[in-house]
């Protein structure tokens, strides 16, 4: 199979999208070259820098039966969106009682690694989480880019795709043929037996060469990647947990009310669950803070392979 | 414009329906068959009015959190209206949205909003849709004198002037925004002198005049479908009552500047005016009215006679399948 | 001692603070008329309808040796303010280095029971709780508001005081004297031994309910009142869990990524606790939608004191 | 305004002096000394230096994510602030910032800030700040023409023209934001348009001509300790290099514009100026710019002997005391 990057396989899942049905379009504060081209810039236009208007002009266009992309660039732009995501796109439907329809896919990037310091190097999918009206997806690979963005263009409510800063230039297989990925499966990206890891995004790939090194420990790490976050497939994580009886959370985030503390009450308010957990739940994620500048005060605050590791190795001896 | 006199008629039927039913519903809300909040329209129903009549079924509009205004005069049912205030399974939305969340998508009303400002981006995007799809609808973005001081009605209008989108901004500056006047917070009294900026027309018109409302939408309109972009419609009106109906509001407004307001009550001016010109009598006005108290009757029987929502609704209508 | 309502409290500590430090001045979109009289026009300014605007003045204000006041009102309207929240009153201190103080308090009221439906209904501090340079208070009672508000505004650092919409007219002893409630700090607002319940705002008061009608049924609850949402007193939670073994959390905001969540999991991941736990722990939260406006809906939503009741009987039977 | 032949070459100096940094920046950049992200104000030095020439130490600033111009303007320490592009203990905020948050509160620079627009809002409290103080104090806001047509703008100047906060908005419109044209984002070519919406003075002038800056700037100073109000000065520039330094961006603009633009250039402008006034001399400007390249050699130094930050430190800073 061809290996594209996961930046790519975005790009891939527009422009099949975008073809496939004339009632998308695309809005950001930069209008890609490639889209021009194919689709001309009354389909893909560049908006000024204004997120709030156009994450509010994407609503208005769903609900008038088009479906938009957006762009929003880094997720620290949305914020400038943020009553239009949380007090309208999340709630449109509900409170209208559904009458109207609102495909909207928003595209963000997440997460540090890029030495920009706090501002442009934040990870909030759980502000996101706690609303209600809003599905989201982090794909790690590019495969599950191109799947879950090609589902998300075609649900028919707002999605937000939050994507890896780290991963832009990650390459990985991708079939030529059309598929998606369904929302709300995750996926099993190694099977073990000793502890689960569930990580998300870029600490997926982390969590595997973890899971690689400490195979030559004797440990067997299974990794899930939920992949969707809203709606989580519960089902996947809890069986894992139930069959390991270990849990270990990685996330680039930060953990406070993080995705990783839902995942953490996912798993121990579930009785079935609770009742095989041998050790305490651990979360390995940055630490409380903003994201400093300094390389090495970067690298301090992210987790990683290492701090994956250890973390396992921690469940392992507690209990 | 030559406006005929059924016209006129439907117009000043329009307006009164529309204080008809707020009266209704401010009583029923003090007597507890409405809930959480009703803010009136009453005063300024030749905004509402005038700029809709200039409108085709399928243009678009959007409200504020005082819709019940927008909502009649772009042909919503009184029924279901009703039925929504008195949170009831019939209601426009099912009984989730109550009066600041009430919407007709099928007849181009995006919703009231419980947010200010927040219906101006997406009514806006509403326009956008028109443009793509070419077949001459237009968008009309209703927001208070409050609303003009934030962010999204500056980048709306710059994308809308950019882009040319068939747009209508209509403000209603009823000089207040809640209990802090606009005087205090707008560096100029005018907020169509802001449209300068943007290279687009600025219109101020007295708002309590219906046909002058419409004269300016209907250029405007035109203006719109031609392709040429939005233009910025300031109208001067005045709220009759408190900024809700909760009782016990502290009201800062001067008793005499209320008066003085209610002098110039859109509704009569109109009826006068029709009366002048023989078009209307006392009888026919009446009439009229008996109408619409019936029909306002008639939707809240509509509301008492249907079901509160089954509890296990609240778990629906989250996603769209 | 006197009662007062827990509204007339927030407006005590308001006068008294103002009183006692010349540099605090108070922004909203309505001028109190409490504060006019005593402050005047300056101090107390009407701001138009400008939440973003205004959130950052209080920063260039508080950066300049100011002391700001902002009452967002509704929390609601906050996120017309999340990116001045977000990307700058946050990261502010941190991103320069600790160079300039920016003592900020913000007041916003949440929650529902108001009939007001989706948008004026909302109990998002968890989406708060998740970025790093922000503390926030929940107080559930007059005394704890006063103590609280006064704390938050001698704080050298942004402060979101959330403020529960049902609890306004709630009345409850407040001294003459002066005093403070430390930041930081939960309050134990019953003693038991069978369950802990945390709970939060309104739901203190629910869960005091539920814990008299337990009481009757031979059942000891003790309720945990966090008080500080961050930074949260981790230890008094987790003692408390030692000694019943079991956790019921209540929370009007919904439990996906909430403080509910945040709450399962500090109490999970900590060793000596989680290996005191006999039950999985129970989330008691509003469910995960937008909050309906028919009455019959709206309460059918929310949490109350009979659902609190259900889940300590959940959590006994199970374990 | 009679500009002394010291306060000139002062001028020439310092926007010389921000060319320098930023040729060498870039370079450290491109070699992997420097991290994240680095924007480049060269070409609109005029800007910085005309605004900040009519201001006094204790008057504030506010900048972009653009920021290495206005903090030099400014009188930053250009070893503090090279320390901080090394991510160093020694920077200006202990290496957590970087190039996109330079920050002295010290010298009134309230920072750079990665948010496009996201700096209005701030330094309108610090206006606010100087007004309730009383002192004459004024404060800055330096932006860009894309942050023109976003929310803050919008908010923030109506609440200074309201309030009659002693404000200077600057608009650095340099004809893009990133990749896009503001030719296709706003709606008039001039930004200044838009300040008869506020009934405040808006002033086009060449940004390029740092006197012509400074004149404007003053008058805009006057205006503002006087208790005036704001105003707003679009200052029509042109950066010269792409939007960041990051090698390999595709930049849109066409090239003989560029270069158009790089005629214009504002240092060279003023040195010819100065000697053709007999004021500075061939050797006197070689003598300069060695001063000046002697200067940023030294700060190059200072922060390579400087230390990484503790890995402790980023612990540090979350709150204050
Ligand atoms: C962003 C936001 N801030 C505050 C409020 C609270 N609020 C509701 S209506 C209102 C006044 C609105 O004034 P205006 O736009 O002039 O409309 P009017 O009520 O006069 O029709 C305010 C402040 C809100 N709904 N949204
Ligand atoms: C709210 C927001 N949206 C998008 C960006 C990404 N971005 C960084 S700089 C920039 C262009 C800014 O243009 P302008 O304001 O004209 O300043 P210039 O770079 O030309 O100096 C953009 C879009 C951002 N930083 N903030
Ligand atoms: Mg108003
Ligand atoms: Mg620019």
């Amino acid at each position: 199979m061809r290996k594209i990057s996961y930046a790519q396989a975005g790009m891939e899942a527009l422009i099949e999208e975008m073809r496939r049905d004339a009632t998308t379009f695309h809005l950001a504060t930069s209008a890609p070259a490639e889209l021009v081209d194919e689709f001309g810039p009354e389909r893909v236009r560049a908006t000024p820098i204004a997120e709030g208007a156009f994450t509010g002009l994407a609503i208005g266009a769903a609900g008038s039966g088009y479906r938009p992309i957006v762009s929003w660039g880094m997720v620290t732009f949305s914020f400038v969106a943020m009553d239009q995501i949380v007090n309208q796109a999340a709630k449109i439907h509900y409170m209208f009682g559904g009458q109207a329809k609102f495909p909207i896919t928003f595209r963000a990037s997440v997460g540090g690694g890029t030495k920009l310091a706090a501002q442009h190097s934040q990870s909030p999918y759980s502000m996101f989480m706690n609303l209600a009206g809003l599905k989201m997806v982090l794909p790690s690979t590019p495969y599950d880019m191109k799947g879950l963005l090609k589902s998300a263009i075609r649900d028919n409510n707002p999605v937000i795709s939050f994507e890896s800063s780290r991963l832009m230039g990650f390459e990985g297989e991708v079939p030529d043929e059309e598929y998606t990925v369904p929302l709300g499966v995750a996926d099993t990206k190694r099977v073990g037996s000793d502890v689960t890891v569930v990580a998300l995004a870029w600490l997926v790939h982390e969590a595997l060469a973890a899971a690689e090194g400490l195979d030559k420990e004797g440990v067997s790490v299974e990794v899930i990647d939920p992949r969707t976050l809203v709606p989580m497939d519960h089902a996947t994580i809890r069986a894992s947990v139930q069959k390991t009886g270990r849990l270990v959370i990685a996330d680039e985030a930060g953990p406070t009310a993080g995705a990783s503390a839902e995942i953490a009450a996912v798993v121990t308010e579930d009785g079935e669950t609770f009742s095989k957990m041998k050790a305490p739940v651990k979360r390995v994620c940055a630490l409380h803070v903003p994201i400093p500048y300094s390389p090495g005060l970067e690298d301090h605050v992210f987790p990683n392979r290492d701090k994956i590791a250890a973390g396992v190795r921690e469940v392992l001896t507690a209990g | 414009m030559t406006l005929t006199a059924e016209k006129q008629l439907e117009m000043l039927r329009s307006m009164q329906t529309i204080r008809r039913f707020e009266e209704r519903a401010s009583d029923d809300y003090r007597e507890g068959a409405i809930y959480g909040v009703v803010h009136c329209y009453i005063g300024e129903e030749a905004v509402a009015v005038g700029v809709c009549a200039a409108l085709n079924k399928d243009d678009q509009i959007i409200s504020t959190h005082r819709g019940h205004g927008h909502c009649i005069a772009k042909g919503a049912d009184l029924k279901r209206m009703m039925a929504e205030l008195y949170g009831r399974e019939t209601g426009y939305c099912k009984g989730k949205g109550g009066s600041m969340h009430i919407a007709d998508f099928s007849i181009g009303m995006l919703g009231a909003n419980g947010i200010v400002a927040g219906g101006i981006p997406i009514v806006t995007g509403a326009g956008l849709a028109a443009q793509l799809e070419g077949k001459g609808r237009v968008a009309v973005s209703f927001f208070g004198d409050g609303a003009s001081n934030a962010g999204p009605f500056h980048e709306s209008i710059n994308i809308a002037a950019t882009w040319k989108l068939p747009m209508l901004y209509v403000c209603e500056n009823n000089l207040y925004a809640a209990g802090t006047a606009a005087a205090d917070t707008l560096a100029l009294g005018d907020v169509a002198a802001r449209a300068a900026g943007y290279g687009i027309p600025g219109v101020v018109v007295d708002g309590n005049d219906v046909l002058a409302v419409y004269k300016a939408a209907e250029a405007a309109v035109a203006r719109a479908r031609a392709g040429e972009g939005p233009t910025l419609i300031e109208c001067k009106t005045y709220r009759w009552r408190t900024h809700t109906e909760r009782p016990g509001q502290t009201d800062p407004r001067p008793q005499d500047e209320i008066e003085a307001w209610q002098q110039k009550d859109p509704i009569k001016r109109l009826a006068d005016n029709l009366m002048a010109q023989g078009l209307l009598s006392e009888e026919g006005w009446q009439k009229m009215d008996g109408e619409i108290l019936a029909a306002i009757e008639q939707a809240v029987k509509f509301a008492e006679d249907s079901p509160f929502p089954d509890l296990e609704a609240a778990l629906e209508d989250v996603f769209a399948e």
